[in-house]
């Protein structure tokens, strides 16, 4: 009998990971044993130390570059720089997840099994402190996405999907307000993502499938082995072309692509705005970080057969999110669309096959991920009575009535537009050239036409914030607690600086763009 | 004196200006005008060093500094200025001022703040700095697209009739055009080595396919911006309904944005492809100078009438681009001079009419001379500039713009020629409907109707005439700093000016 | 007896499932549709293993096992949720959000 | 264009050359500049000038006359009679280079002396027929305007410099045209002629633009060097445009029909810009730009037809009007037929049109002046049929009338006879049957003068008072008014002979104009012609008396066909109207209504198709869950056939 051979683990390297899975544990102890009172506190400040804790161990591995535990995660530029957004992001998201100044209680419900629209259900509307699960929730996800955006097998990446998919579902039924919209985002959006994530499965099972009966070496589905695989597998083609094609539909569902983006509009309106920005934010650095290392690992060498198709999905996506956005009358929904014509952008400079499309994408994550988050948090400030005031015709005037957050929204929503001197100009520049430079013209000019339609939407809410009169149920804006403020200004001076100033970050991604395989 | 970073400072005073007024307490309105007059006219004051310092003879682009910005993409902060660009920041920093003068009241009545509406000015006046002293294509196309930020406001927020459609439509005309820029600003840094400094790619050699696509993208936002037909809609609209100073802004100098990028972009970047399309960039001038002369006289709208007519004039402009000869391409840099005077002038007195009728339409008006005289001749004086009489400065230009197409293309700048008849049309018609002829009834009732103009604009309207005067006598110190500027850029287009036709008759006699 | 019978199994349990979900209405039944497609990946994930002849692929079910049932635990909470609600199981109900 | 072609004779005239100021005549800026300042302290200065600004009004003219006059003599004892002064480079761009540049020769010499001469008179008599208008300042800075246009225009030493001047005596002529702004009419014939001059103006800016691109240059002394080695084709068609800028300021045909409505400003404006000094600008550029006329034929031909037509036409209208002032223009308009005929024919004949230019100023003036004094002692009456007797109550007026009227006429000795008898003359010694046509015309003119003239001045001045009911006493016009009639009527008288004798001589030292070509053999003796002129203007003369001396009804009478046509300005307003007016309004119309819904229909409409799929594809959105699974399932299904269709070489 031979002697196992245990594959070495670098720890160091995990150690993000581990953090944040690890904590998420403690949270549900801390959920078990500590009292409730306290328990908010406790939670919070854990789970922001474990994702600064993360944080400071990402910038730590900064220069790792290896493949770890028998070729499951890869600790490259890309998972770190990527790891590092998705940290970020998640201590911004999570500020605003744990604002409890604006609306009594927190945006959450008390208690999720409270039946909604019932007599309970109005009282703890009213003011009982939110459910402190969503905190270990909150840190499962981010752990998963951590291990999304390094995984460097299929396997791996598939239960990175679930296990940062699963919390989500579970988030976005637990608004306080409003709770049979949110329960049915999270139905939709669980039914939805399983079925998504089947499809992915099915596609592993084809891949690996297709590895098989290479002359020195084993089938798998690590990305060393399927890139082999690419290149000399004797196995039927058919199979990689239908692994491939699955595989990418459950990414790009994730990604909110069309015609995967069904779910998006629904689930960002039903959500509680704190995770929705926090779903707009990470997951969508999650998935194209997925994305990024599937085609440009695994398949890079099938680039000539998926780009044309990824591309059509792509000007679809972007047609989709920006045509759509036209008559939106509700912002979260507006901004859903919104983020599904950013991830037509994304899905170009994925297209680029080259390292400055890698470094172009990360940056645009990156700069959007910080937009998107501010605009958010500004909806969770726009608020009357019955909670948040989301719907579009309410916003008329409120460039009057608070100039300051309709000033900041205002560049926000520039920043989408691609205005220059905000991140989003450059976040375009970043991704549209590496596309141009590949011969994927036709992707920027969908990408330029599709904006001009997009700036639309964006300059109806600018015209109802500042050139409309208030009204009588023009909303007020409430004073954000310091979470939320905190969270919010780290977004817009994000936005401002690298929009003035992307050079660091642009460097940063361009030398983090390379893989390893 | 040279060394100082003339650019740089007169792109950030204005903004730094507008913070300052922004901060200044609300209460005090007074106070924040003054202060953005009083900053306006320091940026005015270094810009009349920086015009003295130029010079005339030196580099083509002097007062260069430039910065690393972004060095992934060969992305610097590069500014220098050619004659061209030094007419046009003079321009700015004339007009601001002038504006801000003339917009002392105009906020008031809106309901809004009134710092901000100045602040915004000031705002403005960076961009438009910002925009022509760039020599980097990026930093251009930055200043390019933020500075209809600041007007998107001055007009929605501050301007009349249906300013919100205005503003929209403005705001959205101007970035469709802006973003076919960034496709083709993208395109030219991938074919351009990854650069988008000026000078490098003027040394680039650009297939003729991709040059083609790569300057129809470019000139397809300068003819937006400028407007050329058929791209005008917006101007009329947004002119309309801007408060006057912003539009005399928005005309005089926002639009030339588009002629000096066609300028300093299209023709040096893209020369082979400017050869191509110059039969058609005519014909959209042509058109223009035709089509919106005519269109001017049907208006009923006074600042709508003259919206139009400056798209006639940006036709004139056009076509004494793309003729391609030292005469014409100065006298199409010239006229952008003299129509941001001439124009500027005119929307400001069709402002102060407007202001004290309550009313843009034409029929509102009707003998209105007899009340206020010395409004009603600078109004008649702003339209026989207008109409470009010799004497005043646009005639220069225009005259220019004619001979120098002339001696390349002959029906074109007869046709060109008609258009003058036309511009005696609309300018008369408009002067007879207002001023002239029996005096209106309801006017005679309206207070405001019976001052005539009052110091403060006499100020404003004093130093206009006094320029177009000038230089419709004696445009040389202008057309020495236009004309270097011109002939190089000619000479990137690889185009000389045709013999006359009978040679050697000056050598003869000179 | 060939292998390829089980990958056309696995097939057309795959088909079944995604069609079901589009044809019935009933939320759990729904979610065993979805099931049903996990499995049938499961299925085809672990003949591939016997005609590869090596382990991969049964581990891999393994695992997909465990993520399912994870699965049906979050699914089920959800589903109940809004059943207490609504007192209703159809998927169909539940359509405030739209256009 | 061959057939055309063949009648271009080239004959080019030899270089020219100017000779630089120096002396007084380094000082001749000062005749532009000084009006031009005055104009500019009586605009700057508003009410504040008004109790003495018609005075320095005066005072500008009157010493522009002196520097006039010095300079004149200072230029006699020249050897080089014309004189360059170059003030600044105006426009210098490539190989364009344009002078701010006077140029002072005799031509230019004779138009000084006129319109400062005959200016000067005119504005001592409008300060008194001005003295009850409120805007008499604002009168006076545009009068000097227009002196300092008009001045240019003449002293110009290059095409642009004159074309300078040309729009500047435009803007004048508008500006008191429309000078009582305050009447409708008075603002419409403004515009009317400002906008008929730009037509001949683009005319003239293309010829300009002509000559630089053939020669390089819009110098006078240049382009004349020059245009000998010009294509004859070149040449008509420079000169034609030319002819074109001449008409639209002269008043020729076909741009005629605004010097009538012109009426409606100040009559001193009348006599001064629309009868003695601006409408003879057209002339001035014909004669200047002789080199280029001389050079082909068949233009020459056009200049002459021009002239005949437009003389005929001004004698048929003037003959049916029943407005003192509109008759007075009309004549106007025959009487510059007359000059351009004589310009047309060439050679010796460009002098004897000058000659007839510098008559005709002092005796239209004469009569305008004269006009403007009977409508001032009749209550601002214009219609003649409402005149009558008026030779009692205004004997210094009706005798200045008529001494202008027997010039107009062409009797014996006044100037009319020394200045367009020649000129019916040199008609009749052109080439075969044109020499018939064109004298044949002229003499039918000078017929056609006399007559309406005379029915004029009958019915002005004679026969029963058929006065309004409220004029009881009609008043000669002050000291201030007739000093200037009577010089002027001194000049009628004697003008003629004096200059008929000494300006042809005088103009030689022109460019151009000092080369005597042969004529042909007139087809009549000289004194055949002179007899027969001196007959027609006797009948016609005659004719009018016997018709109009026991005065005329006071309303419209009925007509024939060509009196209703005559009183119809001959329908070209009608045409005008149909053929410009009309159609353009309609254009306007029409391009504004494409322009919002066509063009920026275009524009709305894209948005509008946006939103409007926007708003249909929204309806996708169903809400439910399954069908979002579908959506779901169809987009996998495609992506997988995708991916299968590449792999089977399907699609890349």
């Amino acid at each position: 009998m031979t002697e196992l051979k245990l594959p070495s683990i670098d720890y160091a390297a995990l150690s993000p990971i581990l953090i944040m899975l690890g904590v998420a544990l403690l949270g549900v102890l801390v959920e078990a044993f500590v009292p409730r009172r306290h328990r908010h506190l406790t939670q919070l400040s854990l789970a922001l130390v474990a994702v600064l804790g993360a944080l400071v161990m990402v910038v730590f591995n900064a220069d790792e570059r290896l493949v770890t535990i028998g070729g499951a995660i890869a600790v490259d530029g890309p998972t770190l720089f990527l790891q590092g957004a998705i940290l970020v992001l998640a201590a911004m998201a999570l500020l605003l997840i744990g604002e409890r100044s604006v609306e009594r209680g927190g945006a959450f419900v008390a208690q999720a099994a409270v039946t909604a629209e019932s007599d309970d259900d109005r009282r703890q509307a009213e003011g009982s402190n939110g459910a402190t699960e969503v905190y270990p929730l909150t840190t499962f996800a981010v752990g998963g996405m951590l291990i999304f955006v390094a995984a460097n097998d299929l396997l791996t990446m598939f239960i990175a999907l679930e296990v940062f998919s699963l919390p989500l579902y579970l988030l976005c039924a637990l608004a306080r307000r409003r709770r049979l919209l949110s329960q049915e985002a999270a139905m939709k959006y669980f039914l939805l993502g399983a079925y998504a994530s089947a499809f992915f499965l099915f596609g592993v099972a084809l891949v690996y499938g297709f590895t098989a009966g290479m002359p020195d070496r084993a089938a798998g589905v690590d990305f060393a082995t399927v890139h082999a695989a690419v290149k000399d597998s004797p196995a039927s083609p058919v199979l990689l072309f239908a692994g491939m094609a699955l595989l990418a539909i459950g990414l790009l569902f994730k990604a909110a692509a069309a015609p995967f983006h069904v779910w998006t509009p629904d689930v960002y309106q039903g959500a509680p705005t704190p995770v929705t920005a926090f779903m707009a934010a990470c997951t969508k650095v999650a998935a194209f970080g997925a994305l990024l290392r599937v085609f440009h690992v695994a398949f890079a060498d099938a680039a000539w057969d998926f780009t044309p198709i990824l591309g059509v999905v792509a000007v679809l996506t972007m047609l989709v999110g920006a045509v759509l956005a036209v008559t939106q009358t509700d912002i979260k929904r507006l901004l859903a669309y919104s983020s599904i014509a950013n991830a037509g952008y994304l899905l170009v400079g994925v297209l680029a096959p080259t390292g400055a499309g890698v470094a172009g994408t990360m940056f645009y994550l990156a700069a959007y991920g910080f937009s998107v988050l501010a605009a958010f948090a500004v909806v969770t400030l726009v608020r009357d009575a019955d909670g948040e005031a989301t719907h579009l015709s309410r916003w008329a005037g409120l460039g009057r009535r608070s100039p300051f957050y309709a000033g900041v929204f205002t560049f926000i929503l520039l920043a989408f537009a691609g205005i220059p001197l905000t991140s989003g100009f450059m976040g375009k520049f970043a991704v549209f050239g590496p596309a141009l430079e590949s011969g994927q013209a036709w992707l920027v000019v969908a990408g330029v036409l599709t904006s001009m339609v997009l700036a639309f939407p964006y300059l109806r809410v600018v015209v109802m914030m500042w050139l409309s009169e208030p009204g009588d149920s023009t909303p007020t804006v409430t004073v954000p607690g310091g979470l939320t403020a905190t969270a919010l200004m780290i977004g817009v001076a994000a936005t401002l600086v690298l929009g003035v100033l992307p050079a660091p970050l642009l460097d940063l991604a361009t030398d983090a763009a390379t893989f390893v395989r | 004196m040279s060394d100082f970073p003339f650019l740089s400072v007169l792109t950030v005073a204005p903004l730094v200006g507008a913070l300052v007024v922004v901060l200044l307490p609300r209460r005090r309105p007074e106070l924040a005008k003054q202060v953005a007059l009083g900053w306006s006219l320091l940026v005015l004051a270094l810009s009349v060093v920086m015009w003295v310092s130029f010079q005339v003879d030196g580099d083509r682009l002097q007062f260069r500094e430039s910065y690393p910005w972004i060095p992934t993409w060969g992305v610097n902060f590069t500014f220098a200025a050619d004659g061209i660009a030094l007419v046009m920041l003079m321009l700015i920093a004339v007009l601001v001022p002038l504006v801000i003068l003339a917009s002392w009241h105009d906020a008031e009545s809106s309901k809004r703040s009134v710092p901000v509406y100045f602040a915004l000015l000031l705002v403005l006046e960076c961009t438009m700095i910002g925009v022509f002293a760039a020599a980097d294509v990026f930093l251009f196309y930055v200043f390019f697209e933020v500075m209809l930020v600041p007007m998107y406001f001055l007009i929605g927020s501050y301007g009349g009739h249906q300013r919100q459609y205005a503003a929209v439509k403005f705001f959205l005309y101007s970035l469709v055009g802006g973003l076919f820029m960034l496709a083709a600003v993208v395109g030219l840094w991938v074919v351009g080595g990854k650069t988008l400094d000026w000078q490098t790619l003027t040394q680039v050699d650009i297939s003729t396919g991709t040059e083609r696509w790569l300057f129809l993208g470019f000139f397809l936002a300068f003819a937006i911006k400028a407007p050329f037909f058929p791209f005008h809609t917006w101007l009329p609209d947004a002119g309309g309904a801007a408060p006057a100073g912003a539009a005399a802004l928005l005309v005089g100098v926002l639009d030339k944005v588009g002629t000096f990028g066609i300028l300093r972009y299209c023709l040096p970047l893209f020369p082979e492809a400017s050869k191509w399309f110059a039969p058609w960039a005519l014909a959209l001038g042509l058109i223009g100078i035709i089509y919106a002369a005519l269109l001017a006289v049907g208006q009923s709208d006074l600042k709508r009438l003259v919206s139009y007519t400056s798209i006639a004039h940006f036709g004139f402009i056009g076509v004494g681009i793309f003729a391609f000869t030292t005469q014409a391409g100065t006298g199409a840099v010239l006229y952008m001079l003299n129509h941001g005077l001439a124009t500027g002038l005119l929307f400001l007195v069709v402002g102060m009419l407007i202001a004290r009728r309550g009313s843009a339409l034409i029929k509102d008006f009707g003998g209105a001379g007899k009340l206020m005289p010395l409004l009603a001749g600078v109004l008649f004086f702003a339209g026989l500039a207008s109409l470009a009489l010799p004497g005043t400065a646009p005639f220069v230009s225009e005259f220019l713009v004619l001979i120098g197409t002339f001696t390349v293309n002959k029906p074109v700048a007869v046709i060109a020629t008609l258009g003058i008849i036309l511009a005696a049309a609309y300018v008369l018609w408009m002067v007879q409907r207002t001023t002239q002829g029996t005096l209106n009834p309801e006017l005679t009732g309206i207070e405001a109707m019976r001052r005539d103009l009052s110091l403060r604009e006499k100020v404003v309207v004093a130093p206009l005439i006094a320029l177009v005067l000038l230089l419709g006598f004696y445009p040389k110190p202008v057309t020495d700093v236009i004309n270097p500027a011109v002939q190089a850029t000619m000479q990137d287009v690889g185009k000389t000016d045709p013999a006359p036709e009978v040679g050697s008759v000056q050598e003869a006699s000179r | 007896m060939t292998p390829d019978y089980y990958l056309i199994l696995a097939a057309v349990l795959f088909t079944i499932g995604a069609v079901g979900v589009l044809v019935r209405r009933n939320a759990i039944v729904l979610f065993m549709c979805v099931e049903l497609m996990l499995n049938a990946a499961n299925l085809t994930l672990v003949t591939f293993s016997r005609i590869n002849g090596d382990l991969n692929g049964q581990i891999m079910a393994f695992f997909v096992m465990v993520v399912a049932a994870a699965e049906v635990v979050i699914g089920l909470a959800i589903i109940m949720s809004i059943f207490r609600t609504r007192r209703s199981a159809s998927v169909d109900d539940a359509n405030l959000l739209k256009y | 264009m061959d057939h055309i072609l063949t009648y271009a004779q080239a004959e080019p005239t030899g270089a020219v050359t100017y000779a630089a100021a120096s002396g007084l005549l380094s000082s001749v800026w000062l005749l532009v500049a000084i009006p031009l300042v005055s104009a500019a302290i009586l605009l700057l200065l508003g009410r504040r000038a008004d109790r003495w600004g018609h005075w320095l009004g005066v005072a500008a003219i009157g010493v522009a006359f002196v520097l006039g006059v010095a300079s004149f003599l200072q230029l006699r004892g020249l050897e080089n009679k014309s004189v360059e002064l170059s003030l600044w480079d105006f426009i210098a761009v490539g190989n364009l280079r344009v002078d701010f540049g006077l140029l002072f020769d005799p031509l230019a010499a004779v138009f000084v002396l006129l319109i400062t001469g005959v200016g000067f008179l005119i504005h001592l008599y409008a300060v008194e027929y001005m003295a009850h208008d409120e805007g008499r300042r604002r009168f006076f800075a545009y009068f000097n305007l227009f002196v300092a246009a008009m001045l240019l225009l003449v002293l110009g030493n290059n095409y642009v410099m004159l074309y300078f001047g040309w729009e500047g005596v435009g803007l004048a002529s508008y500006l008191l045209i429309s000078f009582w702004y305050g009447r409708p009419s008075a603002a419409t014939a403004g515009k009317k002629a400002f906008l008929m001059n730009r037509v001949g103006d683009a005319g003239l800016a293309i010829g300009i633009f002509i000559m630089f691109a053939t020669l390089g240059t819009t110098q006078y002394d240049e382009v004349f060097t020059g245009v000998g080695g010009l294509a004859g084709g070149t040449v008509l068609v420079l000169g034609l445009l030319l002819l074109l800028g001449a008409c639209g300021k002269s008043g020729q045909f076909p741009l005629q029909a605004w010097l009538p409505d012109a009426m409606e400003g100040p009559t001193p404006v009348s006599a001064l810009i629309h009868a003695a000094t601006m409408v003879t600008a057209g002339v001035y550029l014909i004669a200047r730009s002789n080199p280029i006329f001389s050079a082909n034929a068949t233009l020459q031909l056009v200049v002459v037809s021009v002239g005949a037509v437009t003389l005929l036409m001004g004698c048929l209208i003037g003959a049916a009007k029943d407005d003192i002032k509109r008759v007075l223009a009309w004549s106007t308009v025959s009487q510059i037929g007359y000059m351009f005929l004589g310009v047309g024919l060439g050679g010796g004949a460009y002098a004897l049109a000058i000659v007839h230019l510098l008559a005709h100023g002092f005796f239209k003036a004469n009569m305008f002046l004269g006009a403007g004094s009977v409508m001032h002692g009749m209550n601002d009456q214009v219609d003649i049929r409402r005149f009558g007797g008026l030779s009692k109550y205004m004997k210094v007026t009706w005798i200045t009338f008529m001494m202008g009227w027997l010039a107009i006429i062409g009797m014996f000795p006044f100037s009319g006879f020394f200045s367009k008898e020649p000129i019916i003359v040199a008609a009749f010694e052109r080439e075969g049957w044109t020499a018939w046509l064109f004298g044949g015309a002229a003499l039918l003119g000078a017929g056609l003068t006399a007559f309406y003239m005379t029915r004029l001045f009958v019915l002005t001045f004679h026969g029963p008072k058929r006065w309004t009911e409220d004029i009881e006493h009609p008043h000669e016009s002050p000291k201030l008014m007739t000093i200037p009639l009577i010089l002027l009527a001194i000049g009628s008288v004697g003008a003629g002979f004096l200059l008929a004798t000494s300006v042809p001589d005088w103009l030689t030292a022109t460019a151009g104009l000092g080369g005597q070509t042969e004529g042909h053999e007139a087809v009549l003796s000289h004194v055949v012609i002179t007899v027969l002129s001196l007959l027609v203007t006797v009948l016609g003369a005659g004719l009018a008396w016997m018709l109009f001396r026991a005065g005329t009804a006071t309303e419209p009478q009925p007509a024939g066909v060509l009196v209703t046509a005559a009183r119809r300005n001959l329908y070209t307003d009608a045409f005008n109207e149909a053929v410009f007016e009309k159609p353009g309004i309609f254009l306007t119309r029409a391009l504004v209504f494409l322009d919002n819904r066509g063009v920026d229909g275009l524009v709305n409409g894209l948005a509008a198709a946006v939103g409007g799929g926007s708003g249909r594809l929204r309806r996708l959105q169903t809400g439910f869950v399954r069908s979002y699974a579908t959506s779901i399932l169809t987009g996998a299904l495609l992506v997988v056939a995708a991916f299968l269709a590449v792999q089977a070489g399907w699609l890349a």
